[in-house]
């Protein structure tokens, strides 16, 4: 585009009908006009959102709050909770689609309720969202609050960058949530294959929303996994050699790695993508000399690994948790951690398994479907080896305790599907079918979620010093476990019966009671999230009584839980030092748990910085101007963001203290409150009795 | 006079009846489900109706017992057993809350998956190979020949040898192989009929091969399922193995009733739009036995100079199809 | 002796538990400062693990441009396209950078006068400056002879990989400006010392990428 | 070669390793400059066959990292481990990805032109 042209669009592409909802009043065709009411809907509910949000923090002067404390804070704590802030945001979104996608189903025996382009756009933005803006910042953010816990670190190693990699996601995410109000999203899918996403077959601006949203993402990710990486291997406090580490903390470096290393095939092949339909590069078209074949080839090289970035941390997550609930020391650490690393290397050897059916020869759909299978043996150890943490220990049916085990039955069963995929054979027979939608929810709802979900409940009260009520709590877990069970069972024998994924509706009979069964599923699993919100209603609400300031309300075996609850901002006053696993565990028996030190010192943190909003701000005004094609935009914001990199490199002093007495008197504080409390047992563990100090059980018992 | 096409398809066979003894219940009930025995059309490979499909549908049992048996069971029942035990307040186990290593665990925990994943990757090795969609299938009566074409969103099927098309229907001789050739003129597609075998894709500027074969005269479901666009979910077919007799019967049937494969009819296959559309906009030409589009005329050399046109960015050459003439040759 | 292995493994991963402390070469922050020492371990060594992710993206602009290599669909090929004489200038030149960017390393561990350094930082800046323009005339060149990336799968692959090494470059040519410009405000205190020192690695590690540039497009293509 | 760089240098030390670090530059220039020119020159004069040409191009290209890394980015054994653990790594991974997709879109393209 020329600089007159641009001068006489100074809003591109964007005009009147490029807000659905205008193009919606203007249309008299009837099926338009539900599906568009359907989008105005949920456009209508962004742009109130907003408002309320607006309104709210300036009916409470917050403001200030938000911006200080928060926004621009580099406290590795305050970002982690931003992030599993912006998953649950999100979240919302990605459930309601997958309700509407499973109502559809349900009717969807010729016709349907929806429009062929809404449920392509349902489908695009839930993967979208789940994968990019859910479960990754939901992990993220978990990783953030607790690893440098976990390691008795003050801080990541890079406080700034991760402020600047939150920022990049929520922009990301800010993207998607305009393709609701302005435009349209992409109907391609979570992986978007061209040539269908060339500009020859989808010349609007879907695809580019998708494009730039994953784009940042991808970004921000690498920046994460890089920090997450260099914190546990710079940043442990002294004498936590490797081995000694928790087995989150290991989960969480494998992520980060595998972060580092999957995200670049993502950035290169969305901007390839980007290549071909802004300047009419041939990287992917049908023809001359293009290669489509290619795209799914790098896509999967990193889409692969991103499946177990998914998992690993939530098998950390289960590991404590085993270890913790049944009041016993993890078995077979070692192989854990080797089995962990193993998956994390190995998922870099699969990812032609996403394409057998392109037509490569068999030896090499072999390999690939050999590596595969191969992952079924460290996850197997891994089951295996949390089933022998139980045993001779005290399980403690608690929920996170719920959600694990209901993993195991669940991702058992998951994982033998993915081990059938595995399997050439069988996969040209299921894939693209909704037998692999049940595959990957299997995995990713009871595999991934759960393990949030109880990681939430876990560390729930550390994060904010009150427990969360019991029993909505277990509702809520049933509801899901239940609630999935029945959205997904149903969905593999609809695969095998042979019904395409992305199928807005279908010819079959028989294929009706089935999706009646699974849209029931879908609505408990609504249930579920409803109970979800009653209890932290009801939490809040009851928090001072079930306050546990001391820090420690399960029994915990990792630093996390020796320091108060919520923690200082600089986590530790001294950093401790450690010569065992389970450190906590091993102070608390040598009854070391709550000593004063002998000095306090000053301690250094990272002051706030503007540095991550603005970076999040100008990365989405640039994207949005990509999309829409407004180029003074993205050249102004594109200046402004080199800008601030500019400038921050030439700033100096960005630490602040805090005095030596601050942290003093605030450390006397805890361990007074610490040592006037009253320490109990497990079976109390859900009473108000439960002030965050545990009483030592780990005593062997026999008959 | 040749059987119309219509008594051919009253010869679509109800496959269930016949089905070898099933004992297993769980197999009888998931096959009821599974072949879609209230339609007249096989659904799924559990019904199978060719080699390629029984020998998926056998390998599938397979691993499903020995996943679930070796895997699954166990470590569900072990699992409620060792929570149940060693539950908090029980009295009768051991509590030894250091118990961290067992050497002998330890080998089993690596040593089960190891050799099952040992055994299963034989199994993948030998069969992947064997089962490679682009081996023929050996028989000793000639594969039938057919390019298939995917466009928005409808399969167009090119008989090379008998020099006609349809659109809708890919009607081939039981009991001998079926040798196809595939391609995309427009996004990537993936052509499946579950009851006879494998998918395969199909992509612009390539051609990708599959080979099956359908073991007595049926009809299944033939699919695309790469999603492609507005009509995707529409973008069905129906697959029929006839008699040898019939087939040629419905050759004769096509040639005669066909439309001519021209430049009108690929620029109307061409459009976006579902192949009830497509009839719409055929019609008038269309004679209507049946819901699906026959053409007559069709070149052998059209399916690659479509490929090579593809692949250039260049129009199709006007010698890739016959002038608009003759009818039924 | 896979649990030798794993031992050995296992020595490498607590490596960082070794008393001895290691220091960069190129770094001298002054012994004094062990916390700047710590964050200056971490700093570098985050920024090798950007290097080792950014040579993934390179990695697979490298992987796609073979795929394409065959895609030239009629319009100019390698052989048209390519010509020796300025690529090996180039090469020249950037390597000749990395030379001078190592001699300003040692000017500014072994502390000589900061004009030293400054003077060498000048010479790599015009250096890669000279780059980056011929590098624009070879694509001009090109274009000139038809050799656009609208024109096919391969011109894509090659613009694709070339350009984002030239776009790498021209960040380090900034990112050069800058320090000199801290050098100029703040002197040589340890950030900008480590700024030069992560400056310093990036600038290697694109001749790195250069290497496979014109042996694998250049050459290889010429061959 | 000699120990490592140690915290608090002597001030021999200091020439010495001022010297070497110095010479390090030195020869990873002279050796990366022998192995740019014979390449170029093998190609400009089209000294041997395509084949033979790559196989070379290639191996001295491998040579030429190496010396790179070794005597510009001062990788080495003795030097920071955890860094030469981290290439080692990356490379791997990066050997995996490219060779991988090399493999399989060679087959495939082999597969699928058309006939
Ligand atoms: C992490 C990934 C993830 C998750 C969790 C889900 C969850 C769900 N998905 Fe999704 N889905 C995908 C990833 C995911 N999906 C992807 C990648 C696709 C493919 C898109 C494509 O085709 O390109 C897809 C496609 C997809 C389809 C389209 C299928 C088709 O192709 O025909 C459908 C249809 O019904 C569906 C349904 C559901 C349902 C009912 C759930 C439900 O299970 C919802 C479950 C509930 C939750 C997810 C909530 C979890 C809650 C928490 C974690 C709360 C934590 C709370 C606190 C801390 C307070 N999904
Ligand atoms: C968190 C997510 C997650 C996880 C953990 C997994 C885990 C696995 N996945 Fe899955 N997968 C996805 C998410 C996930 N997957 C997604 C999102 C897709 C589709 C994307 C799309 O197309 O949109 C997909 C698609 C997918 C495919 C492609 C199918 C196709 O497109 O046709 C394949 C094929 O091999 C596969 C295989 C596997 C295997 C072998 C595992 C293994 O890791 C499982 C290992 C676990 C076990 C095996 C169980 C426990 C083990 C034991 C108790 C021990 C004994 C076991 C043995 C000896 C076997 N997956
Ligand atoms: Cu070539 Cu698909
Ligand atoms: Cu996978």
């Amino acid at each position: 585009m020329s600089w007159s042209t641009t001068l006489n669009h100074p809003l591109g592409l964007l005009d009147a009908d490029s807000f659905p909802f205008l193009a919606m009043l203007g249309s008299d065709d009837s099926d338009i006009f539900i599906n568009g009411l359907l989008g105005s809907f949920a456009a209508a509910l962004v742009v109130i959102s907003v408002m309320v949000v607006v309104a709210l923090l300036t009916r409470y002067r917050a403001w200030r709050t938000l911006w200080f404390d928060w926004l621009t804070s580099a406290d590795h704590k305050k970002i982690g909770i931003m992030y599993v802030v912006l998953a649950l945001v999100m979240l919302v979104r990605a459930i309601a689609e997958a309700v509407l996608m499973r109502a559809q189903g349900a009717v969807g025996l010729d016709g349907g309720f929806l429009s062929s382009d809404h449920f392509a756009q349902l489908f695009s933005t839930h993967g979208t969202i789940m994968i990019f803006f859910m479960a990754m910042p939901f992990l993220t953010g978990l990783i953030n609050y607790v690893v440098p816990l976990q390691i008795g670190a003050r801080d990541v190693a890079f406080p700034i960058l991760n402020s600047i990699s939150l920022w990049l996601t929520v922009a990301g995410a800010a993207l998607v949530m305009t393709s609701l109000v302005v435009g349209v999203f992409s109907t391609g899918g979570w992986f978007g294959y061209p040539p269908y996403t060339g500009t020859l077959y989808n010349p609007g601006v879907g695809v580019d929303y998708w494009i730039w949203s994953l784009t940042l993402a991808s970004l921000g990710s690498t920046l994460t996994g890089i920090n997450i990486a260099v914190t546990i291997y710079k940043k442990r406090a002294p004498g936590m050699k490797l081995y000694y580490m928790p087995l989150f903390t290991w989960t969480a470096l494998c992520t980060a790695i595998m972060m580092i290393f999957a995200m670049p095939p993502l950035t290169v092949v969305t901007l390839q993508l980007a290549l071909d339909r802004y300047l009419d590069f041939h990287f992917f078209t049908n023809g001359l000399g293009g290669n489509q074949m290619n795209f799914l080839n790098m896509f999967w090289l990193f889409g692969h690994p991103e499946v177990y970035i998914l998992i690993l941390p939530a098998f950390g997550v289960y590991s404590e948790i085993f270890s913790t609930f049944s009041g016993k020391v993890l078995f077979g650490y070692k192989s854990l951690v080797w089995a962990t690393m193993s998956i994390a290397f190995l998922s870099f050897l699969v990812w032609l398994h996403h394409f057998f059916t392109m037509g490569q020869s068999g030896h090499i759909n072999a390999v690939f479907g050999i590596a595969s299978m191969l992952i079924g043996i460290p996850t197997g150890v891994k089951i295996y080896d949390w089933m022998w943490t139980m045993l001779r220990g005290r399980v403690r049916f608690s929920v996170p305790m719920i959600y694990s085990l209901a993993f195991i039955f669940l991702f058992v069963i998951g994982g033998i599907t993915g081990i059938m995929l595995a399997n050439p054979i069988l996969d040209y027979q299921v894939h693209n079918t909704v037998f692999l939608v049940a595959h990957f929810h299997n995995m990713a709802v009871p595999g991934v979620l759960f393990g949030m979900l109880a990681g939430y409940t876990f560390w729930f009260p550390k994060a904010f010093g009150f427990r969360l009520d019991e029993r909505w709590g277990r509702i809520s877990a049933y509801c899901w476990i239940f609630g999935w069970m029945g959205a997904f069972f149903p969905l593999y024998i609809l695969g095998l019966m042979g019904l395409p994924r992305r199928s807005v509706a279908y010819e079959q009979a028989s294929y009706v009671p089935l999706e009646i069964v699974a849209f029931v599923g879908a609505l408990l699993v609504a249930a579920a999230l409803m109970a979800l919100v009653i209890q932290l209603w009801v939490s809040i609400k009851h928090r001072e009584e079930n306050r546990v300031f001391v820090g420690d309300p399960w029994d915990g075996r990792s630093l996390e839980w020796a320091t108060s609850a919520p923690p200082p901002e600089y986590n530790f006053p001294v950093v401790p030092s450690i010569n065992d696993r389970d450190a906590f565990t091993a102070a608390k028996e040598f009854g070391v748990g709550y000593q004063e030190p002998d000095t306090y010192v000053n301690i250094e943190i990272p002051q706030n910085s503007a540095m991550g909003p603005v970076f999040g701000g100008t990365s989405f005004l640039l994207a949005f101007g990509l999309v829409w094609q407004i180029w003074w935009l993205v050249i102004l914001t594109g200046l402004v963001t080199i800008g601030t990199l500019v400038v921050r490199g030439f700033q100096r002093d960005t630490l602040k203290i805090i005095p030596a007495e601050t942290v003093c008197r605030a450390h006397r504080h805890w361990i007074q409150a610490a040592r006037s409390a009253q320490p109990i047992k497990r079976s109390q563990e859900h009473t108000a009795a439960n002030k965050g100090r545990a009483a030592l059980e780990t005593v062997e018992v026999s008959t | 006079m040749p059987k119309s096409i219509m008594s051919v398809s009253v010869l679509q066979m109800h496959g269930c009846g016949s089905q070898q003894a099933v004992t297993l219940s769980v197999q009888c009930v998931a096959l009821v489900l599974l072949s879609g025995c209230n339609s007249t059309e096989h659904l799924s490979f559990l019904n199978p109706q060719g080699p390629i499909a029984t020998a998926q549908s056998e390998h599938f049992w397979l691993v499903v017992a020995i996943l679930f048996i070796l895997i699954a069971l166990p470590v569900f029942i072990g699992t409620v057993w060792i929570a149940w035990r060693y539950r908090y307040g029980a009295t009768k186990s051991k509590y030894v809350p250091r118990w961290k290593i067992f050497k002998p665990l330890e080998y089993f925990s690596w040593g089960i998956p190891i050799t099952i994943v040992i055994f299963l990757s034989i199994l993948v090795w030998e069969d992947t190979e064997r089962f490679d969609p682009y081996r023929p299938l050996t028989s000793s009566t000639p594969a039938t020949h057919v390019q298939v074409i995917g466009y928005d969103w409808k399969w167009l099927f090119v008989y090379p040898e008998q020099g006609i098309a349809s659109v809708g229907m890919l009607a081939f001789p039981a009991g001998q192989p079926l040798t196809m050739e595939l391609t995309s003129a427009t996004v990537m597609q993936s052509f499946f009929i579950p009851a006879l075998g494998s998918q395969i894709y199909a992509m612009g500027g390539m051609v990708t091969q599959l080979n099956l074969q359908a073991d007595r005269p049926g009809r299944f479901l033939g699919e695309n399922t790469m999603y492609s666009g507005d009509g995707f979910h529409q973008q069905k077919f129906a697959a029929v193995a006839m008699t040898q007799a019939d087939f040629d019967a419905w050759v004769q049937q096509v040639r005669a009733t066909g439309i001519p494969f021209d430049a009108t009819a690929l620029n109307a296959i061409a459009m976006q739009g579902t192949k009830a559309q497509l009839r719409t906009v055929l019609a008038p030409a269309a004679p209507a036995f049946d819901s699906n589009i026959y053409f007559t005329g069709a070149k052998a050399n059209f399916f690659t100079d479509l490929v090579m046109s593809v692949m250039d960015d260049k129009p199709l050459p006007s010698t890739a199809l016959a002038p608009a003439i003759t009818k039924g040759q | 002796m896979i649990s030798e292995l794993f031992k050995r493994v296992e020595f490498y991963l607590d490596a960082r538990q070794n008393k001895e402390i290691f220091i960069y070469p190129g770094l001298n922050l002054g012994a004094e400062h062990s916390n700047v020492h710590t964050q200056a371990e971490a700093t570098v060594f985050g920024f090798w693990v950007f290097l080792m992710s950014d040579a993934i993206i390179f990695g697979m602009a490298f992987a796609t441009y073979a795929t394409l290599l065959q895609g030239t669909a009629g319009s100019p090929g390698p052989r048209e396209l390519y010509h020796l004489g300025p690529i090996f200038i180039e090469t020249l030149l950037l390597l000749t950078s990395s030379f001078t960017f190592g001699m300003a390393s040692i000017a500014m561990k072994y502390k000589h006068p900061t004009s030293h350094l400054v003077g060498w930082l000048l010479v790599t800046l015009v250096l890669g400056v000279i780059f980056l323009g011929m590098e624009l005339d070879d694509f001009r060149t090109m274009f000139a002879a038809g050799g656009l990336p609208t024109q096919s799968g391969f011109l894509s692959g090659f613009f694709g990989l070339v350009p984002l090494h030239g776009l790498h470059v021209t960040a380090g040519c900034i990112w050069l400006v800058c320090m000199l410009g801290q050098i100029a405000v703040h002197g040589l205190d340890s950030e900008t010392k480590l700024g030069l020192l992560r400056l310093a690695l990036f600038w290697h590690f694109l001749d790195i990428v250069w290497i496979f540039i014109f042996s694998v497009v250049y050459l290889g293509g010429l061959a | 070669m000699s120990k490592p760089v140690t915290r608090i240098p002597a001030t021999n030390a200091l020439m010495t390793n001022k010297r070497r670090d110095f010479m390090s530059y030195v020869w990873g220039f002279g050796l990366a400059l022998i192995l740019t020119l014979v390449p170029f020159a093998l190609v400009q004069w089209q000294a041997t066959t395509r084949g033979s040409l790559l196989i070379i191009i290639a191996v001295l290209a491998m040579v030429q990292t190496v010396v790179h890394f070794r005597f510009f980015l001062h990788l080495g054994r003795k030097r920071k481990r955890e860094d030469l653990l981290l290439v080692l790594f990356s490379t791997s991974l990066l050997i995996i990805m490219v060779a991988g997709t090399i493999w399989i879109m060679a087959n495939l393209a082999e597969r699928m032109t058309p006939i």
